[in-house]
């Protein structure tokens, strides 16, 4: 916020509480003083309600006559200084010559409502909503803002740096078996029963038991104290497991220890 | 994962979430967080409980539009100014009264903004708001040249730590006027964000 | 500024600004924090006081090699994993399907997969699925070629929650929707795992 702005802003309070009676005082500003405020100004409005408020003049009846002629000096001292004018501050200057003519002449009543219109309104109200934006911008500046007033808090997520696996629910297993029985390669013995699941799941956990082991004495493969299911359970596995022929079942005589030993292990692996 | 017991350990995981979070969280991505669902009741419970144990902190949970965010506390910036190697720079009074008139007049277009500012409004103003996230082009309005309308964003209400547009400032009542032919109403910022621009095509 | 008097103040300086710091801190940047000079020690008993403060909490302080930063603890990844919005990689349908296969068949061997889905199954795909875990060689068939057998893994069972594979979903409604099904004789599945059988590889 420039020193000019923050100087015109001091002023405001003391607008309001004038009456009408004061008398506008000079618009008159040092010449010297231009040259440091112009980059201050955002333009012709901004300029004129400068010179408005520095004037302690109402802005609701302005004197046409001393403000056209203040605003055209400056306009005239900026030529001078060969300083780059914009296209705006000469429209302004054009628009408040107009509206001064215009206040000389008898004002015709406006059709509808029989009322006279002040040939300042319009001014009157561009400079109004000028200066509510210019007071908004300034009061949303004063508020607390990310980056400048206060800091978003980011502490930093240590994430182990492990691919994301897949997830797997039991639906999708579902799915996936249903959409292989969809294409009809499925035959009847791929039908799959609860109890067929736990027999299954046996006949893996004996063929790991029996990997790189050669014989192992059959009552080795149950264990007793999981309970009676688990014991019919395994047997059933180890006969779908000969069935099958994964499993060699031996028994060199009646009553003799009976061995099962893996189909495919290899002999000379078991010697080592 | 953690087993979670207490209100204790809920409170752990959000405030670890909260505080890691690269953005405001809305309440229902928060609701992830927990197999357990909550009532809003609760949840806000949790949530007021958490702001509480960082009363009397630097940072602050805060509740933005887009959702909660823990921050720090203004009176701490002097501080972490002095960690930055450069100071943010503030904007340009024509950047602010750019942003102001989007804000409170909101959609609008690059010709309204000159109509009320009185000069030309350079690109690189609206360029600079829209690179900061603070306003975006909500449409097009049905006239010659299709002229963009800009509107302030979320992002923009996060940043300024208000929730809505009607916490922005209130306009100031500059003066009654008198003579005028339209008397001027008093003026409340918008309620809502034009999520819609109504003019767009 | 805010004024510091007690050891508890400047803690509440550094904590603040090691929140909002984007990256490690050095200690030698830290220490521009206060005009107060301390030596290293003060620095080292403040950061550790610090450092335990947060002991119990889902973000910890540690010290890198390029300085000093908060950081979540790996435990409460799992939580913060779900506010992810990225969808969750998904095996291909061989996959899925060779894995159906193997669950419900197993032991099987490759070419057994091949016979009921019709197509050559690819190497990679058995490789994913042991490399997971969920899947491994249980034996080989006596057989030309001596093919491996496939069986699922007691992992396999954890990961989908499953006490055993009696628990996976009975096919047979699906069957019976399909019109396929047989009258079945229910037998319940053994309640126990055989912990010691499946655990040996």
């Amino acid at each position: 916020m420039s020193d000019l702005a923050v100087a015109t802003e001091s002023h405001l309070p003391k607008v309001y509480g004038e009456t009408l009676a004061t008398l506008p005082r000079d618009l008159y500003i040092p010449p010297d003083a231009l040259e440091i405020y112009l980059d201050a100004f955002e333009g012709p409005l901004d300029l004129l309600l400068y010179l408005i408020r520095k004037a302690n003049i109402n802005i609701i009846d302005i004197p046409m006559a001393p403000l056209t002629r203040q605003y055209l000096e400056y306009v005239d001292a900026m030529h001078r200084r060969n300083l780059e004018l914009a296209a705006e501050y000469l429209l302004m200057a054009a628009m408040l010559l107009e509206i001064k003519s215009r206040m000389l002449l008898p004002r015709p009543p406006k059709v509808d409502s029989g009322e006279s219109e002040d040939p300042r309104a319009e001014l009157v109200r561009r400079l109004l909503e000028y200066e509510r934006m210019k007071l908004a911008a300034s009061k949303i500046d004063e508020l607390p803002q990310a980056n400048r007033d206060y800091e978003w808090v980011s502490v930093w997520v240590n994430e182990q740096v492990a691919e994301r696996l897949p997830e797997v629910s039991l639906h999708d297993l579902q799915v996936a078996w249903l959409s292989l029985m969809k294409q009809a390669k499925i035959h009847a013995h791929h039908k799959v029963r609860r109890e067929e699941l736990s027999v299954r799941e046996y006949m893996g956990s004996i063929l790991r038991r029996l990997q790189g082991r050669g014989y192992v004495v059959f009552e080795d493969l149950f264990d007793t104290a999981a309970g009676v299911a688990s014991l019919v359970v395994s047997f059933l596995a180890v006969l779908e497991l000969a069935r099958e022929k994964l499993v060699e079942i031996t028994q060199s005589e009646a009553l003799a220890p009976i061995y099962v030993k893996s189909a495919a292990t290899d002999d000379s692996a078991l010697q080592a | 994962m953690i087993p979670l017991y207490k209100p204790e350990d809920f409170k752990i995981v959000l405030e670890t979430a909260l505080l890691s979070a690269g953005e405001p969280m809305p309440l229902a991505e928060l609701k992830k967080l927990f197999d357990q669902e909550f009532d809003d009741d609760t949840w806000r419970t949790l949530l007021d409980d958490l702001r509480r144990d960082w009363a009397n902190r630097g940072v602050e949970l805060v509740q933005l539009a887009t959702g909660w965010r823990f921050q720090t506390r203004p009176e701490y910036q002097d501080f972490l100014d002095r960690l930055k190697n450069e100071k943010p720079p503030r904007y340009s009074r024509a950047a602010m009264e750019t942003l102001a008139i989007i804000a409170y007049r909101q959609p609008v277009s690059r010709g309204d903004i000159e109509d009320i500012r009185g000069v030309a409004v350079s690109p690189n103003v609206l360029k600079t708001l829209e690179a900061r996230g603070w306003i975006d082009i909500v449409g097009h309005r049905d006239a010659p040249g299709r002229p963009a309308l800009y509107a302030t964003t979320k992002k923009f209400l996060d940043d300024l730590g208000l929730r809505s547009l009607s916490e922005l400032p209130p306009l100031t009542e500059i003066e009654r006027v008198m003579n005028l032919a339209e008397p001027i109403i008093e003026i409340s910022p918008p309620q809502e964000q034009p999520a819609e621009a109504t003019e767009q095509a």
